[in-house]
């Protein structure tokens, strides 16, 4: 922390001030400093946020290690990988579009910003998707939460029945299915909880960059003042991180 | 011990309540020691030092690493001798010794229920022998609670789901405190008992003697209380509910004209389900308890109000309806 | 030389009256004069909640209130103190104003961020007033489930919506701090010239943007399981209430670091400032802010030791809770340190320093108590613990919200209070504070437990003891109100430094300009320079 | 921030090491490694979140403070998921099974999970 403090020369004759620079920082360089640790302070409590889901997630893993697998073994991995693909793309395009702004390239900070809120939308998609199958098999947790729906309903067929039944018939399980019913729920609880906070923290993303993208339209930024480019990177780069951890908690417990 | 009437120290009722209290007496010196060296210091260095006029500055005294090295070290040495003072202590609270006698705690919202092996339920009464360690292992049926004895020092949460327990040797017999230290909700302030230390030959007899946890209509009566049927069914009758003195036997009109014979089946039934047979002059105010009572407490309660009309014609008990609720049922979340 | 002077005909409180003006500022001096109102108002409300709470325990049956009633004041009382007057009051108002003329800057980091903080405060207020209003919530101020998920049928989910949002508020003015005392410090303030304040502040802000978070997360996975019916904290689906606790206190054991550590900070100012010396072991104050901070961290289970946490865990927090205790001790040490061979004077904010530190150092020893296994099985949960966090948090963060008040008034008005009424209320304030605060430690060891409205009749006694010494803490609390209010008009103007302190806040004219300094000033000096001040007054005399 | 400018061939690059390592990553899950599954998983991802802050989020070229703060949100995310362990590693029941009820007529049944 022994970074040396920003000298201000005191002649009254400053550089010719930036359109941008506001009047309480003597340079750029230190409103972009500023600006930049400032974000990554942020970013450290959306870090300690998903934290706390992720203490109760290794608890509950570890107490009811069988429900997890068995639930996670219903979440499709196609979705997810796809997901996760999406999410990287994006994260590649949003990399480039701060490139470009760096460079004074604003047709194309523009057209990275509009790939990466369509690949952003692309993922939140492939979320409705995967919700509403859990909405039809009555895996949402709470009161119509059912296990074993399907086994109920064999007439119900579809490819969840048998494929289910048929990998769970040969594993010995430590919990009784009605004990599944109930600890299945904590996984699918955290589930909603964890991919339900994700999108909502990509949706605000699309959101901010649809504002980043107007200013660029408008030609707002240059090689010197790249700021909000910057720092809405820096935002959608940690949803991507935290998208990097959740596929395989959720995803990849344990399949066979 | 008391000073001029008012209780200032809880007595030490069993054998490591002097441990707890020598490693307070012991923290309270150390600490009353700091307190009063740093206030009469900064009180004595105020007025010793006071500026004398108005220009006054004080010596240029940065600091001295000596000193600051003493006043670092030795409180974490006393810190440490506290630490294992009190981790000793609590490692002693918390292993039973093997031979203890076993009772059952429930916590249920707003009431302690015991069961010894021996078959005696309790409720907010707890019978213990002296001299001899006791294991209570404890659980909840609903939310949080802790089972606390000040008299014995030692306490420990009810986890609904789990089971936790507590151990404690009575020493001298009596009649404690027991509370509910973890907050429950409404009657939080409400669930609380005493637990009775008796000899162990007077404990014997209790076991025996004495009908398990005092009669049907004594604990009939304790949930007439704890229910809060008392607030509305006064015996001056001039409560929101009738009032139930001698009124087993009588027949009584209903809102709609009919009459009914007060018995088993219409004193169930008002309790289960209030709204159904209102009578004459009352407002239908009663909360219905189906699902709220279990079929025991139901029992104890009618036998309570039947022990209010002493030379009420004992009326044979009605057959038991089909599907009263067995379990206590878990309190109506709205 | 006092009475020629007379108040700067340009300040920031005049540079612009429409409510536009005040409502849109970015001058971080408004934005603490508006938080000083807000959390007036919330200190008010928190505190009716005090007297009713002390109202009911001046009769052992407790027939003033019923017992919801009471549930709900003391889930109240503590939400609002806790969230909405103890975590901001240092930082947001003293915390707002000073720290950049502390360290020569015009303004902080992100003023528009600092006025968002300051919204979101209001937005997290008004849902809570509004559950309050619409029926109050009873779960205690700690929300431990699954009372508060399953069995409160009381507005919890707005309060806790409130309490969610407020606490972006703490994690907003705690990153803007940081940032500031990083890049914004005038040419030649290096890290030890800073002001012991910054310090303080600089810990508290790293705690409230570590902490916050947690408590955030905590509150959704609350309001998920009691709105949706998902089954985290849920016993019967296989939760574990406990896994709540640890989650509430990994953020709620840090948040009393972030209510103490700015009042040590106020603290270690006015010892310095009214002994006219710089502070003894200046370094060793300073780390001693950045040691609680970060060991505030390690310590939460001492708030679980009979909640069902295993032995061991016990054990380990214990230990760590002790080596919080240090740091604590250090700073009383050197503070007592810093009086021998000073100058002196019984100035009102010294008034508060004296009573800080005095009650500072009961609550911290009290706090060894409980740290202490064998001990805190019996005190857990009963009025010895009411107490002792009390002293912290009234005896200290309060006190020293006060005496920090009273000594940065002049700069922040122009005008001086009368030294006859604040001193009366200084010594109401001491005195009403222990007659209501000690009993409860008697009371507490003879094990009478937490949020009771009705307990034995033999603790009767101490609780009237303790009611009636509340009534004189509450008029204690008024008086401040009325001379402060009665100074801004007819106060005796106070120059731009009445107290001749050394800081560079005090180089600006009282009440300051917008933009704090007229040029950027080049600090030569260390901290608490005391010679050169004295030389420059007798130049100007 | 810097004025540095990477070339756009180091994020393919990196763009690419990441797709392989999540193909990787759910590769590993088909292999029975036991206990290592989850280790292995949390490696996998772990290394692919540091590509991205270190390159994507240029703190490869960013002043120390930035790298100081990174690692200061890392540390205290440790002490968050470490020290609770400490607490649910050593309690008697950690193997995963809740404790049966126990005790001669099976007690008064409190809430069971089941």
């Amino acid at each position: 922390m022994s970074d040396a403090v920003a000298h201000a020369d005191h002649g009254h004759a400053h550089a010719a001030h930036h359109p941008a620079l506001q009047h309480h920082f003597d340079t750029m360089r230190q409103q972009k400093e500023a600006a930049v640790i400032g974000m990554w302070l942020f970013l450290l409590t959306e870090i300690l946020f998903f934290g706390g889901l992720f203490v109760a997630y290794m608890i509950y893993r570890v107490w009811y290690f069988d429900a997890f697998a068995e639930a996670s073994r219903r979440l499709s991995i196609f979705w997810g990988g796809l997901n996760t693909a999406v999410l990287i793309g994006s994260s590649l395009t949003m990399a480039l579009a701060v490139r470009a702004a760096q460079t004074n390239n604003r047709k194309w900070t523009v057209n990275w910003l509009v790939l990466t809120m369509l690949l952003g939308c692309v993922f939140l998609g492939a979320k409705v998707i995967e919700y509403e199958d859990k909405f039809a098999n009555y895996e949402v947790p709470g009161s119509s939460y059912n296990w074993l729906y399907h086994e109920q309903h064999a007439a119900a067929g579809g490819d969840h029945s048998e494929a289910g039944a048929a990998a769970e018939g040969h594993r010995e399980l430590s919990l009784t299915p009605a004990q599944l019913q109930n600890t299945t729920q904590i996984y699918f609880s955290l589930y909603f909880t964890m991919t339900g906070l994700h999108a909502l923290h990509m949706i605000i993303g699309v959101g901010l960059m649809l504002v980043i993208t107007r200013m660029a339209w408008k030609g707002k930024f240059d090689a010197e003042y790249f700021t909000p480019v910057e720092l809405s990177g820096l935002y959608w780069h940690f949803v991507d991180i935290v998208w990097i951890f959740l596929f395989p908690l959720l995803y990849l417990v344990e399949r066979p | 011990m008391q000073i001029f009437g008012i209780p200032i120290f809880p007595d030490q009722a069993s054998t490591f309540a002097k441990d707890v209290d020598a490693l307070y007496f012991f923290i309270f010196a150390v600490s009353a020691f700091f307190a009063l060296v740093v206030a009469v210091s900064i009180l004595y260095f105020g007025v010793r030092y006071h500026k004398t006029h108005e220009g006054d500055i004080g010596a240029r005294i940065e600091g001295s690493l000596p000193l600051e090295l003493v006043w670092s070290v030795i409180p974490t040495v006393i810190a440490m001798v506290m630490f294992g003072w009190g981790a000793s202590v609590f490692y002693h609270l918390r292993r039973p010794p093997d031979q203890a006698m076993q009772i059952y705690a429930v916590g249920k919202q707003w009431m302690w229920k015991f069961q010894h092996l021996e078959g005696q339920r309790e409720i907010n009464q707890l019978h213990v022998p002296a001299g001899r360690p006791v294991k209570i292992t404890i659980s909840s049926e609903d939310v949080l609670h802790s089972l606390y004895f000040p008299a014995f020092r030692t306490k420990m949460d009810a986890i609904p789901g789990r089971y936790t327990e507590l151990w404690f040797e009575a020493t001298t017999p009596g009649t404690y405190h027991m509370f509910c230290t973890e907050y429950c909700g409404t009657n939080h302030a409400g669930m609380i008992g005493s637990v009775t230390v008796l000899e162990p030959s007077a404990f014997q007899a209790w076991l025996q003697g004495g009908s398990q946890e005092g009669s049907l209509a004594q604990r009939g009566a304790r949930l007439f209380e704890s229910l809060a049927c008392n607030s509305c069914h006064l015996d001056t009758g001039r409560g929101h509910g009738p009032s139930l003195k001698d009124i087993v036997g009588k027949t009584e009109t209903l809102e709609d004209g009919s009459t009914v014979v007060v018995d088993d089946a219409y004193l169930r039934e008002s309790i289960l389900s209030s709204q159904a047979k209102i009578v004459r002059g009352f407002k239908p105010l009663m909360p219905t308890f189906q699902g709220l009572i279990s079929e025991e407490n139901l029992v104890a309660l009618i036998e309570h109000v039947k022990s209010m009309s002493p030379n009420a014609t004992t009326a044979a008990p009605a057959a038991s309806p089909a599907s009263a609720d067995p379990a206590a049922g878990k309190p109506e979340k709205k | 030389m006092l009475d020629k002077l007379k108040i700067p005909e340009r300040h920031y409180m005049n540079d612009g009256h429409s409510l536009r003006s005040w409502l849109l500022t970015k001058d971080h001096k408004r934005i603490a004069i508006m938080y000083l109102m807000s959390i007036s108002v919330m200190f008010f409300i928190g505190g009716l909640f005090a007297v009713g709470i002390r109202f009911e325990l001046a009769t052992p049956q407790g027939d003033f209130v019923t017992a919801d009633t009471y549930n709900k004041f003391f889930t109240m009382h503590g939400v609002i103190m806790v969230f909405f007057f103890l975590i901001p009051s240092i930082p947001a108002v003293l915390g707002n104003f000073l720290i950049p003329p502390m360290i020569g800057a015009k303004d902080l980091a992100f003023p528009r961020i600092n006025l968002l903080s300051l919204y979101i405060y209001w937005l997290g207020g008004f849902f809570t007033l509004y559950a309050m209003i619409v029926g109050g919530v009873d779960t205690g101020w700690t929300f431990y489930t699954p009372y508060s998920a399953a069995s409160s049928n009381t507005s919890v989910v707005p309060t806790a919506l409130g309490i969610f949002i407020a606490g972006f508020s703490s994690i907003l003015t705690g990153l803007n701090f940081i940032v500031t005392i990083h890049r914004m410090r005038a040419p030649g303030m290096t890290w030890f010239r800073l002001p012991l304040f910054v310090w303080a502040h600089y810990a508290t802000s790293l705690v409230q943007v570590l902490g916050t978070p947690v408590i955030a997360i905590t509150i959704v996975m609350l309001g998920v399981e009691r709105a949706l019916g998902f089954g985290i904290f849920d016993p019967a689906r296989g939760g574990d209430p406990v896994l709540f606790q640890h989650l509430f206190w990994f953020y709620s054991h840090p948040a009393v670091y972030i209510m103490i550590l700015p009042a040590l900070g106020v603290t270690s100012e006015l010892v310095s400032t009214f002994s006219r010396k710089i502070i003894f072991g200046y370094s060793f104050v300073a780390f001693s802010s950045l040691a609680i901070a970060i060991f505030g961290f390690i310590v939460w289970a001492h708030h679980m030791f009979v909640a069902g946490i295993s032995t061991y865990a016990a054990m380990v927090f214990s230990f760590l809770s002790f080596s919080v205790a240090i740091p604590s001790a250090v700073k009383v040490f050197n503070w007592t340190a810093t009086l021998y061979k000073g100058a002196t004077s019984w100035d009102t904010p010294m008034l508060y320093a004296y009573g800080f530190i005095g009650l500072f150092a009961i609550g911290g020893l009290t706090g060894l108590f409980l740290a202490t296994l064998g001990l805190d099985v019996h005190m857990h949960d009963t009025y010895f613990v009411v107490a002792h966090f009390h002293y912290i948090m009234v005896g200290g963060a309060i006190m020293g919200y006060l005496g920090g008040l009273h000594f940065w008034w002049p700069k922040m008005t122009g005008r001086m209070y009368s030294e006859f009424f604040s001193k009366v209320s200084a010594i109401m304030v001491f005195v009403g504070f222990n007659i209501t605060f000690f009993p409860q430690f008697v009371v507490g060891y003879l094990g009478m437990p937490r949020r009771y409205h009705s307990y034995p009749d033999e603790m009767q006694v101490l609780n009237v003891m303790s009611s009636a010494g509340a009534t004189v803490l509450g008029l204690g609390y008024v008086l401040p109100v009325i001379y402060f209010l009665y100074s801004l008009r007819f106060g005796r103007v106070a120059g731009p430094n009445p107290w001749g302190a050394s800081g560079l806040e005090w180089q600006m004219q009282s009440p300051p300009l917008t933009e704090n300094f007229v040029e950027v000033p080049v600090v030569t000096s260390e901290p608490y320079e005391y010679e050169h001040l004295v030389a420059k007054e007798k130049h100007l005399v | 921030m810097s004025d540095h400018v990477s070339p756009v061939s180091l994020y393919l690059a990196i763009f690419g090491a990441l797709m392989v390592l999540t193909g990787v990553t759910v590769g590993a899950a088909y292999v029975d490694l036991g206990p290592f599954n989850f280790a292995a998983a949390m490696l996998i991802a772990g290394f692919k979140a540091s590509l991205v802050v270190w390159y994507f989020m240029h703190v490869k070229y960013q002043s120390h403070l930035t790298k100081l703060t990174v690692a200061t949100g890392l540390f205290f995310l440790t002490i968050l998921l470490g020290m609770s362990l400490i607490d649910y590693v050593s309690r008697d029941d950690f193997s995963g099974q809740r404790p049966q009820p126990v005790g001669p007529d099976a007690v008064i049944e409190p809430a069971r999970p089941h």
